[in-house]
């Protein structure tokens, strides 16, 4: 090798650089966290009125291409820097022991134990076992779905959470699980189509509450559930107040929801704080970065539902319940 | 009245001139017949008149009319048709989709192509069948085919590229009586052969062209075929004769009771048993498709028999694969050069490896040995004559005659045992034809054993030890190569003559003979019909 | 993919013409092995109870979920007919996608398409451009068509798409749908007599239902053109025209068809027809373009035409094995594919009976074995493991393929390079 | 020895070159229409090819092209289109991964165990399609599509927990490998570590060329390759052969994950990459199917790949690269190709020339002595 590094090349000043993240495959667009990251970022910029940066993987990429994005925007001066996804695992402990001056961020992933380094983790089977109870309060066939984009753990938190929390409200409603693809490149989660064909099939068994953990895919899942005039349960934001599903929302029951945007955004602020929070910083029902929707007035003014729900969080937030998470 | 007249034509490829300053002029209502050695420009001169190909210089006269051709669709529409050299079929499609391709103007695709080919099937007695895949077809119910594709355009000028090279002599008898008729209602053939004494019975000019250029013109009743191929190559006719007689009775290689089955359980040879002695040459007459390319492939070991033995001196070989066949000391002249004998692509050095890779000097053990081949290579350049700027150039830029002296040297070199020479001289010129018989008669001489297949009834006659007869894979008959004519082996591959044929004595040249054949009952005429085609 | 062949037909040897050329299945005959496999499959959802195997919905999302990759294949067809191997499929469904949402979200859907069909026909121009007037190989050329539609819809839409309402660097905006249709009485009618789970009838019932209920205007097109094909490529003069330049280019020159033409024509209706089949997949499964939508439908296409040994009856025959898999997959795959044990068990003992028959006894056995322990699977299990869900329409193709393929026949100077004038 | 031809290692050279000015152009024109500079992306990319950390990248993402494509090139040497190879690979780095997980030998049996295993799993993938084909004719290109998804599923299937998973995060992984079985990469400090086994990319390199053009097998191949019935009447045994280049193609992909797999992950989890064995594809054909120009066509795509992320940063979009892949494939398949016949013709040409030099076409007398002198 001849030559410097690429991010020596490359010194210009570090004033004003804020947050910067790089997404996971999918990227910007996704509709799911890469966006809530995105989010997060925006409003980041706009509070704290620094250059920010979002940057895109490639296919097929390696870790060692990850930890050179890493690198780079950190050696630019950004911080933090956050990678979403938990398959930037790898790649960010090896930039963050080299930046140890950065504070990095990792969505997904609580396996890095660094001191600059803050693992912004969601307890999503436990809004998950809130859309559970939800969904076995509102079934009156006794059937009730779960659509998981593609069959990976992280989809397996939201099912376990989901099945449990049905089974723990009432034994006798069935859960029927479905998964659209065995991996991400085959479009589990980007096959609005599949969704459809997954939440008919179900339907068609009687399922009368669907919940859809299952990206852009989730799309089609809530068209089949309006158009047969049964519930439909979203994901990761509030799918109620979402433009492309204004159409169908009067049949999204509530949304079980992620808020990467805040969790995101909280660590931009506490960097420019001078105070990184670092370590694993985990949203759950207790910071209120996941939980139910309640844009749905229906669902909202149930009060017997609501009643039903709040029980549960608060036994989950006292640790009487456990949450599976697979 | 003038037909077509070809003026000045001129057609240069790469390296090659093909045709140079080429005139013909073909009459009205004759059979004109074009000859000359192989790559004299024959086939080039006649895609020229049918729009296949471009000249360079010269012009093309109709009827008295200059036109210039684009495109065969234009030859078409001036009422040209072509037969040629090389079948222009395609084997997926039926007779029917082949015939119409093309002119689907003229009655559609459908019942009423259907009719009409019916129709001239009957009238020109070609006796095809519309809808049978042209697969299933035998060679001379191709050739049917061939002839009738032009005939349904309507044409009144038919060339014909060498459509006797594959046809036993009955067969070349009526497609005879069917040009005459043809030109009895007016229609002008040009036609193309190598076999001089056929030209003669049924032309009514011929154009002898040498090296691109015509050389002259000659009346058949005034020429003999000797005076004909003088003209062709310039100088005396080389002929297949075998001198004197080098069989012993040591047996190379003994086939007993061999047996060959298609997959649906059609026997494709059977009951096949000979013997061939060390130092002798047996010929094999036969048909196109009467079962030698399966007599080859199992002798060389590319089909495995369903039964019988192959014995090579005293050891069986039924067994064996082909490489080890070769290994052994058989050694394979095969019919098709291109698809069996070479890897056009490569080079003429690792065309010299080729179907020998295991033996000296090739490899040294498991590794090749690239120099030692080359070296080899050179050598046979040399000594077996192989036109050829070196050895890296590929053994698709030789002429069909070099690659096949190529082939004969390579296999020669391995010093065979046994040889089976399938056309060994197919499409080759005189020159090359006689460097390849002396090469095998020099090794005949040292105790080859060979097995000689071809269409080309006098090379047998002339090569031969002993004839045997292919039919409807078996062999049928046998007959003494000093005696039997042409006609009497032809009789024989009809299936009509079995045993051990008879001579009867006719004292003319074989070319002469031919004419009168053609006159004695039994032998002519009924080949359309002729049962190897409408068996299947 | 083959090694390059001269049209000398002379040294062909003619007496083994009935080489294992398997001749066209004639109809009574496929209607007869299709009707048995429908009583089967009948007999195992009255046995298994998964009525879902043959119901309106699932045949309905079964030719949903065919159409591109019919569609795809249907494109390879007319490709390799007229002798030039199509592995660009891929890039031309993903130009489709590309093109049809783009023209679709902003001029509405038919516009859509007809962009859609657009676009897969540039690919197809640029194949044609490449493989025929270049001579390079055809694989070579598909792969990086492949590529250059991935980059060049990447490159477009972030410019195309984002800023408008709904659109992203990876989403076009929503398409207005393309409508959709259900024939009145005769789909209630089915849909009650598949509800009634008789032996045989009702399965035919879900069948046909599924033909009629709730097809998109676009799948009748694509369904219709199936036989179209088969009556342009084998009822017309133009048809076999391109035929004859995939099975004998060099004859097809010597009676003065334009080879050059219609290999470009093919070429690019194959473009056509497989950016239809995006357009289908960016207007009507989805009602926008997404990256990776396309996620290697062109490739199952490639192979569903193989499967079909190049014809468009045996084509839609595979694509509807796809879809039909993957419908049953999709719709509740543990206890569908589940069922399909039981199938699989029947049809090995069937194939071992008839082996008997034939007196082939070892291999008799062995299926019989394998049967057995299909039926076993099938008896101690309730559910069969997704991944072996995910895997099944492919193991299917390959247990089809592997006991049929002998009979392929595809056309004769399929791949192979041509050049005008060298003929003879 | 040979004559050194300078003409034709111009025309060699030749090729490549305009093919690749031709895609740079295009490309700037696509750049141009979209209103971007057209020359400053590329300036940016050949920048990024000077630094070290970029230049290890692109090394060690060559070293698994290369090995896909000598997979893919061996198949194509002999007429089999392997399209398999993307599966072969995962399914030899997942057992590999396994195997070293479970096992634990001392390194120089451990290392050549890995090895094997992902040569014998990738063999028999494509072996699968390679008996199949065989015995009963089903296009490989059809069943290695199947064996493609077949692998997919089979992938996820030990990722479950109760087969050979284990969860890390939200990563499926298979479980960390034993160290015996890592193979130590060469460091260059900052700039970041080589792969160990970019030793066996070259070695399978020049094994390749070896055994292709030196050995009696590799003649049969290419033989067989060139045609399949010279082949077999030249006594090669064209079943055997099919089944031979399969496993042959199959046992290489199976190596093509190990240089990451051994050199740097360590385990096979959900971000191992994908899709090497397509792109594969086109190096190979690239590359001409000859070992050095798939060198030279592996480096030149992982090139591509690794500088084109900076374009990010420049507000180019880093897609252009992969437009330009396609755009070079081309260019350089259609420059390919017209050198090849000009080469021929010219050959020809030669040929003619030669033969015209004992006698002249339009005969002249001394033909006579030609033919008599025989
Ligand atoms: N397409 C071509 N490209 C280059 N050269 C060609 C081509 N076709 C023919 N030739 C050259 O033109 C010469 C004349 O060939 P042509 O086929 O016309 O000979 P012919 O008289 O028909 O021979 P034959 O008796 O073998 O059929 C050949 O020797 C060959 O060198
Ligand atoms: N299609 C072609 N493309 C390029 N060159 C050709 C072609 N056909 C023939 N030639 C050239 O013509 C010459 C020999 O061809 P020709 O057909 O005359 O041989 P031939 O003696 O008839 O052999 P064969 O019997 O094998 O056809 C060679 O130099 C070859 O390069
Ligand atoms: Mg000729
Ligand atoms: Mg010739």
């Amino acid at each position: 090798a001849c030559g410097g590094t690429s991010s020596s090349g490359s010194s210009e000043s570090k004033e004003d650089k804020g947050i910067a993240i790089a997404y996971d495959v999918g990227g910007k667009g996704d509709q799911s966290f890469n966006d809530a990251a995105y989010a997060g970022l925006k409003q980041a910029e706009k509070e704290f009125e620094y250059k920010t940066a979002d940057v895109e993987p490639t296919d097929g990429e390696t870790d060692a291409d990850k930890e050179q994005r890493l690198v780079s925007l950190a050696k630019q001066g950004y911080d933090p820097v956050v990678g979403v996804g938990y398959a930037y695992a790898t790649a960010l402990k090896g930039a963050a022991e080299k930046y140890p001056d950065t504070t990095f961020g990792i969505v997904d992933d609580s396996t890095v134990e660094l001191d600059n380094v803050a693992d912004l983790v969601f307890s999503e089977e436990e809004a998950s076992y809130l859309a559970g109870v939800a969904a076995a309060k509102t079934t009156k066939t006794d059937v009730v779905g779960f659509i998981g984009g593609v069959d990976i753990p992280l989809i397996h938190k939201f099912r376990a959470g989901f099945e449990q929390g049905v089974k723990d409200t009432n034994p006798d409603v069935k859960v029927i699980p479905q998964f659209l693809t065995q991996t991400a490149e085959e479009g589990g989660f980007s096959s609005p189509d599949k969704g459809k064909a997954a939440a008919e099939g179900q339907i068609e068994k009687k399922a009368d509450v669907i919940y859809t953990a299952a990206g852009l895919s989730g799309q089609g899942a809530i068209e089949a559930a309006a158009a047969n005039k049964v519930w439909a349960i979203g994901v990761d934001s509030d799918q109620y107040a979402q433009e492309a599903l204004a159409k169908y929302k009067d049949s999204i029951l509530t949304s079980a929801t992620k808020d990467v945007a805040k969790s995101v955004y909280k660590l931009a602020q506490s960097v420019e704080d001078k105070a990184p929070r670092t370590g694993i910083l985990r949203g759950d029902l207790t910071s209120g970065e996941v939980g139910l929707a309640q844009s749905n007035p229906v669902f909202a003014n149930n009060a017997k539902l609501q009643d039903v729900i709040e029980t549960a969080k608060k036994k989950i937030i006292s640790g009487d319940i456990k949450v599976q998470s697979s | 009245m003038t037909a077509v007249e070809l003026a000045g034509i001129t057609k240069r490829f790469p390296g090659v001139v093909a045709n140079h300053d080429i005139h013909l002029t073909v009459r009205k209502g004759t059979v004109h017949a074009l000859v000359g050695e192989n790559g004299a420009g024959k086939s080039t001169l006649m895609k020229i008149l049918y729009g296949m190909q471009k000249p360079d210089e010269g012009t093309i006269a109709i009827h008295g009319e200059t036109v210039s051709f684009s495109s065969p669709a234009d030859a078409i529409a001036r009422g040209i048709g072509m037969v040629h050299q090389h079948f222009m079929l395609a084997d997926n499609l039926t007779v029917l989709e082949n015939v119409v391709l093309g002119s689907e103007k003229l009655y559609g695709i459908g019942a009423k192509a259907r009719r009409r080919i019916k129709e001239l099937s009957e009238r020109y007695g070609l006796g095809i069948r519309p809808d049978l895949l042209v697969e299933e077809l035998g060679v001379a119910a191709r050739q049917r085919v061939e002839i009738l594709k032009v005939l349904y355009r309507g044409a009144t000028t038919l060339i014909l590229d060498e459509p006797t090279a594959v046809l036993v002599p009955q067969e070349v008898d009526a497609l005879f009586d069917n040009l005459r008729e043809l030109k009895a209602e007016g229609l002008s053939v040009i036609f193309i052969s190598h076999k001089l004494g056929e030209i003669l019975s049924v032309a009514d000019d011929i154009t002898v062209i040498r090296r691109g250029t015509t050389v002259g013109t000659a009346v058949p009743a005034e020429t003999t075929s000797r005076q004909l191929a003088e003209m062709m190559v310039g100088s005396e006719l080389p002929t297949p004769e075998t001198a004197e007689s080098t069989v012993t009775d040591r047996a190379v290689i003994t086939v007993d009771t061999l047996r060959l089955a298609a997959p649906g359980g059609k026997a494709l040879l059977d009951d096949i048993s000979f013997t061939i002695h060390a130092g002798e040459i047996l010929g094999i007459a036969g048909v196109e498709g009467n079962g030698q390319t399966e007599l080859v492939d199992a002798l060389i070991g590319l089909r495995a028999a369903d039964s019988g033995t192959i014995r090579l001196a005293d050891e069986e070989i039924t067994g064996w694969a082909t490489r080890k066949r070769r290994e052994e000391g058989i050694g394979y002249i095969p019919e098709d050069r291109h698809r069996h004998g070479l890897l056009l692509e490569a080079p003429l050095w690792e065309n010299r490896i080729l179907g020998h890779v295991t033996e000296k000097p090739n490899a040294k053990g498991f590794w090749l040995d690239p120099k030692a081949a080359q070296e080899d290579t050179r050598r046979i350049v040399r000594e077996y004559d192989v036109r050829t700027p070196g050895i890296d150039v590929t053994a698709a830029s030789l002429s069909g005659g070099n690659q096949q002296k190529l082939i004969v040297g390579r296999e020669m070199s391995h010093r065979p045992r046994f040889l089976i020479a399938s056309h060994p001289t197919r499409g080759v010129d005189v020159g090359a034809q006689a460097a390849i018989w002396d090469h095998i008669r020099q090794a005949r001489r040292e105790g080859l054993a060979v097995l000689l297949i071809s269409a080309d009834l006098d090379e047998l006659i002339g090569l031969s030890d002993t004839l045997r007869v292919i039919y409807d894979g078996r062999l049928v008959a046998d007959a003494d190569p000093a005696t039997v004519t042409p006609e009497e082996l032809g009789t024989a591959m009809t299936g009509a003559a079995t045993g051990h044929l008879e001579h009867e004595e006719t004292p003319e040249t074989p070319a002469d003979a031919r004419k009168a054949g053609a006159d004695t009952p039994g032998t002519a005429a009924d080949a359309p019909e002729s049962p190897e085609d409408e068996a299947r | 993919m083959t090694a390059p062949t001269t049209a000398t037909d002379v040294n062909q040897p003619s007496l083994q013409p009935a080489a294992p050329t398997g001749r066209r299945m004639s109809w009574p005959v496929l209607l007869l092995v299709i009707a048995g496999a429908l009583a089967l499959v009948s007999i195992v959802r009255i046995i298994t109870g998964a009525d879902g195997i043959t119901n309106v919905s699932q045949m309905s999302t079964a030719l949903q979920l065919a159409v591109p990759i019919g569609l795809a294949g249907l494109g390879g067809l007319w490709a390799e007919r007229a002798g030039v191997v199509n592995i660009g499929l891929e890039g031309m469904l993903i130009l489709g996608t590309w093109f049809g949402a783009w023209a679709g979200f902003q001029w509405g859907p038919w516009t859509g398409v007809l962009a859609g069909i657009i676009g897969g026909c540039l690919g197809g121009l640029l194949h044609a451009v490449v493989t025929v007037t270049f001579r390079v190989n055809h694989i070579v050329s598909g792969v990086a068509i492949n590529i250059l539609a991935l980059g060049a819809t990447r490159y477009l839409a972030p410019l195309a798409f984002e800023g408008h309402q709904g659109g992203s660097a990876k989403q076009s905006p929503a398409v207005e749908p393309l409508g959709h249709f259900t024939v009145p009485g005769l789909s209630d009618a089915l849909r009650d007599l598949n509800a009634k789970g008789w032996f045989f009838v009702s399965d035919i019932a879900g069948l046909l239902g599924g033909l009629v209920t709730n097809v998109s205007w676009l799948t009748l097109i694509a369904v219709a053109l199936i036989p179209a094909t088969w009556w342009i490529l084998w009822r017309t003069a133009f048809g076999l025209r391109l035929r004859s330049c995939g099975e004998n280019p060099v004859a097809a020159e010597s009676l003065g068809v334009n080879v050059y033409k219609y290999k470009y024509l093919a070429v690019i209706i194959s473009g056509g027809l497989a950016g239809l089949g995006g357009a289908f997949l960016s207007i009507v499964a989805n009602p926008f373009y997404l990256e990776g939508q396309v996620s290697g439908r062109g490739y199952i296409g490639l192979a569903a035409m193989i499967f079909g040994n190049w014809m468009p009856g045996g084509l839609a025959i595979g694509a509807g094995l796809f879809g039909y898999t993957d419908s049953l997959n999709l719709r509740g795959g543990s206890t569908n594919v589940h069922a399909l044990l039981l199938l699989g068990a029947l049809l090995l003992l069937v194939g071992a009976i008839w082996l008997a028959i034939r007196k082939k006894y070892v291999h008799a056995v062995i299926t019989l074995i394998v049967g057995a322990l299909v039926f076993a699977w099938y008896a101690g299990t309730n559910e069969v493991p997704n991944q072996v869900v995910a895997a099944t329409p492919y193991v299917i193709t390959l247990v089809v393929l592997a006991l049929s393929a002998q009979r392929l026949r595809m056309p004769k100077a399929d791949g192979l390079p041509y050049r005008k004038g060298q003929g003879g | 020895m040979k004559k050194f031809d300078k003409e034709r290692v111009l025309l060699a050279v030749a090729g490549p070159v305009i093919a690749l000015a031709v895609a740079f152009a295009l490309s700037a024109i696509v750049l141009l229409a979209s209103g971007k500079n057209p020359v400053e992306p590329f300036a940016l990319m050949f920048e990024q090819a000077t630094f070290s950390d970029i230049q290890i990248l692109i090394v060690n993402q060559a070293s698994m092209y290369y090995i896909a494509a000598l997979a893919v090139a061996i198949g194509f040497r002999m007429n089999l289109f392997n399209i398999g190879v993307d599966g072969q690979y995962q399914l030899g780095a997942i057992m590999a991964a396994v195997v070293g997980a479970h096992m634990n030998l001392p390194a120089f049996l451990q290392v050549p165990l890995l090895l094997l295993t992902a040569v014998f799993t990738g063999a028999f993938w494509a072996g699968i399609a390679g008996v199949l084909k065989v015995t009963r004719g089903v296009s490989e290109v059809v069943a290695t599509i199947m064996l493609n998804a077949i692998a997919t599923s089979l992938i996820v299937y030990m990722w479950k927990p109760d087969v050979f998973g284990v969860k890390i995060g939200n990563n499926s992984t298979t479980g960390e490998m034993h160290e015996s079985g890592w193979v130590p990469g060469i460091d260059l400090g900052e700039a970041g570590e080589i792969y160990g086994l970019i030793v066996l990319a070259a070695l399978l390199g020049i094994g390749y060329w070896v055994v292709l053009n030196r050995t009696r097998f590799g003649f049969d191949l290419r033989a067989s390759g060139a045609s399949t019935t010279a082949a077999a009447a030249s006594g090669v045994n064209p079943k055997r052969m099919v089944l031979t280049a399969m496993l042959l193609s199959g046992g290489l992909a199976g190596l093509a994950g190990l240089p990451i797999l051994l050199g740097d992950s360590h385990t096979y989890n959900l971000n191992f990459p994908t899709g090497i064995g397509f792109l594969g594809i086109g190096i190979a054909l690239l590359g001409r199917n000859s070992p050095v120009g798939i060198a030279f066509a592996a480096l030149l795509w992982a090139w591509l790949d690794k500088a084109s992320p900076e374009l990010d940063f420049h507000g180019y979009d880093k897609e252009i690269a992969v437009i330009m892949q396609g755009l070079i494939v081309l260019s350089v398949v259609v420059s390919y190709e017209a050198v090849r016949e000009w080469g021929l013709r010219r050959q020809q040409r030669r040929v003619g020339a030669e033969l015209a030099a004992g006698h002249v076409l339009g005969a002249d007398n001394n033909t006579t002595k030609e033919v008599a002198g025989r």
